[in-house]
């Protein structure tokens, strides 16, 4: 299983918070999103690619490229804007 | 070093007044605070709340305080960001840095707030006279943070 | 602009406090508190003494903040400097400016800095164990002004 | 006549604050501190061109060859150290 989580506009386009998946098998950030992308609907709009999306594993940012494992804690969130 | 996420105001003379008593051999401190603004891009703002994400804000604002001790000779840095729901001319952030002579906080202060604005986890949403809407990123605070690797 | 050169302390909070609400268009206030440091190159500073030349300070302060003011889209400025006889630890100096976004006001507060330690006719005069002397100016502080030529 | 003003150690080697001085001729900041080095001790010793000393006109930072008129309010005073 991982943890998923959802923030700001993402968060309200999917309308949840967050989530726990089992993880089928190892996987980066992008394969991850295009699971979550087959889901459809605003599922589909948010992960196909078109939107600038970044990612967290563990509390700190990653790539695309970097791998998810069970157990992780996966965020994904649209870029930030605080300060 | 400290860093707090919180939805109270701050006292920035306050904590300017701490960086530099605790810290006798500091000739400089250097600060930054940023408010609500009462307008953004011509519309009138009626109030901006600030989302986190709690854990990785703090890991991302001591990350980013840690790469600044490392690039620069500097003794004592405060950061405070508030979430929460604000009102223009709300303070919303505070950064204040102390060192020996001021070309190394006025550097570690800019590049804290460089990489706190591309990097550490806060949106915000703004509500005007047309609604609601989420803030976009501007390219000018990514490139204000790629200067930092020239 | 405001530009105050006076004896007794100031509260620097208060400053950028006021800066921020009579600008509801400012996001940023950035500013520099100089102190008196307990030690200068190894040895411990009883007092420093800051003279200057009455009625060239004031003018030399507001050519160097008009500068910055033609340079950088900043809202507002205030500078203090403190003359007479000062502790380790006191309050010396402050330059704080306004602007709708961060980058200028960086830039312009760095600026009034870098060339107030240049160019503003002020002279400190240090007492330490071994008795009283003039402070030589830094060559850093030249090449810290020169950069802005660059 | 010229006002003549001293600051900080060059006030303290000369022991005075300023003067009024009777001008020759127009001459300018380099010739004055000839002059005024033409005094002997203290005075040769700080307006030899061997010490750094800056020079304002009317209370603006000038070159040396910045030219002094009657009626000039002239300020001589070492590297500025304020901040």
């Amino acid at each position: 299983m991982i943890q998923l989580l959802y923030f700001a506009s993402l968060r309200e386009a999917l309308g949840i918070e967050g989530e726990a998946l089992p993880l089928p098998e190892v996987l980066n950030i992008s394969a991850l999103m295009a699971l979550l992308a087959a889901r459809g609907g605003a599922w589909q709009e948010q992960f196909a690619g078109t939107r600038p999306l970044r990612a967290a594993i563990n509390q700190a940012l990653v790539a695309n490229s970097a791998l998810v494992q069970a157990g992780d804690e996966v965020a994904f969130f649209p870029p930030v804007t605080g300060g | 070093m400290t860093v707090s996420v919180q939805q109270a105001d701050f006292d920035a003379g306050e904590e300017i007044r701490r960086l530099r008593l605790e810290n006798p051999e500091a000739g400089a401190v250097v600060s930054f605070v940023g408010q609500v603004r009462d307008l953004n891009q011509g519309e009138e703002v009626a109030s901006l709340t600030l989302e986190h994400y709690p854990g990785m804000t703090e890991k991302s604002l001591t990350a980013i305080i840690t790469q600044a001790q490392q690039r620069w000779a500097i003794l004592d840095v405060t950061v405070i960001h508030r979430i929460g729901t604000l009102q223009p001319m709300d303070q919303i952030v505070l950064v204040a840095v102390s060192s020996a002579h001021r070309g190394e906080a006025f550097n570690a202060c800019e590049f804290i707030m460089d990489y706190l604005k591309t990097e550490a986890p806060f949106w915000k949403k703004e509500t005007t006279s047309s609604g609601e809407h989420w803030l976009a990123a501007r390219d000018s605070d990514q490139s204000a943070k790629q200067r930092w690797h020239e």
